[in-house]
């Protein structure tokens, strides 16, 4: 499931929902990204997400079914916001479900990887100095090759 | 064609989405910007540095190269920061 | 933070006590585990979880200072129930959270890894057929022991 | 000295906790195992396949050489099973 918000959410709800009644499923693993205080060192006094709406569902959509077919995946979900947001609040939350928890940890984090460099989100930080929108992070793009291979150019 | 601009290509060129009609020979995403890039100084500075741009075509992610038509919905960006 | 009960936890509740007020978090990477209805093939009807009081929670709080001895964790949570538990419930909660993604999804990963052979805990299954206490997994010894290095001996 | 058992260890002696008191020379856990399995059929069976025993001294998890002395806490389990 796939959700694309301005309204903040509720993890533990979120997985509740998710799970209940789901008896073949032995582990959840659930990734909340929160807005920092501090990026490289300088003061974060805000961070608005921005994102291309007519697009933002369908790439969230691509990348939870490559999920799906990579691992045995009993649930998932991803919730991202948009818009405003201050240090401690949430941005994005994964939660991928699995009989078993290997499954469960790797499809999540391959998601959360994906998500960075894959969906049409973009970050403007707020600072003490003024605004600027965040580059793309080099280490980001190497944590989402690793999950390539031949079987993923369909979510390209 | 209509044209979308995000982040950092929003604020130089000073435009979320313009709708506008390139000449017959404008037939790929390149060309698209080299036209675009007359319109303002602000368009100019958006694709100064084409390394860090890029392009969706309906909703889909492409190579410069990609061919652009009439009715179709372009949009320029910087490499994705989202999560 | 390491807590052994009888009762169940509040995921949702537990995140947001753990990452409260903490605005150096990035991320947070929760794992629940559940009772399944089934193992291996057969039908599973309850989970009995027995241990040793005495040892349990040093035990879990010698794999958690491991976990943030190996990586950069701003706050950590385990939490492990005993008992007799039914298909669908939560059995344990491990929250990991850090500046960056990674580091929360690896140390969660460990800890949880690390928990399945380290901490003394037993489970008896309940089936149509009568009970059995589960056997130790062959694959759960190898998760463990894909995190072992000249510096883990200590939690050893 | 105290002895523990948990999972099937308990329920293969019919004892979760008993304190015995050794001969003389068992001075470790292989040689409490060997004086134990004589305490009763169920000690012997629970005992038959030390191969997936393990055992604690005082709450640290230890090997068969490892020494006992009067007052240790000795815990008998199989391989752990939590998560």
């Amino acid at each position: 499931m796939i959700r694309v918000q301005r309204e903040d959410f509720d993890p533990g709800a979120e997985l509740a929902a998710l799970t209940a009644g789901r008896r073949g499923i032995g582990g959840a693993v659930s990734f909340v990204g929160l807005v920092r205080d501090m990026a490289e060192g300088a003061p974060i006094t805000a961070m608005t997400l921005e994102h291309y709406p007519k697009m933002t569902e369908a790439k969230l959509a691509e990348i939870e079914q490559e999920a799906q077919r990579r691992w045995p995946i009993e649930a998932s979900l991803i919730v991202h916001r948009y818009g405003r947001l201050e240090p401690g609040e949430r941005i994005v939350l994964v939660i991928t479900a699995s009989a078993h928890r290997q499954a469960a940890f790797e499809s999540c984090a391959f998601l959360v990887d994906w998500l960075k460099t894959k969906a049409p989100f973009w970050k403007l930080e707020e600072t003490p100095g003024g605004t600027n929108w965040v580059d793309a992070r080099a280490a980001d793009d190497e944590a989402s090759q690793r999950w390539q291979s031949s079987h993923s150019d369909s979510a390209e | 064609m209509r044209v979308l601009y995000f982040a950092w290509l929003r604020t130089r060129t000073g435009c979320a989405e313009e709708d506008v009609t390139p000449p017959q020979g404008v037939l790929t995403v390149a060309s698209l910007v080299e036209w675009l890039k007359q319109r303002s100084a602000g368009h100019a500075k958006a694709f100064a540095e084409l390394r860090v741009v890029r392009a969706a075509v309906n909703h889909e992610y492409v190579d410069l190269d990609h061919p652009v038509r009439p009715g179709d919905e372009i949009a320029f960006f910087p490499p994705m920061t989202g999560g």
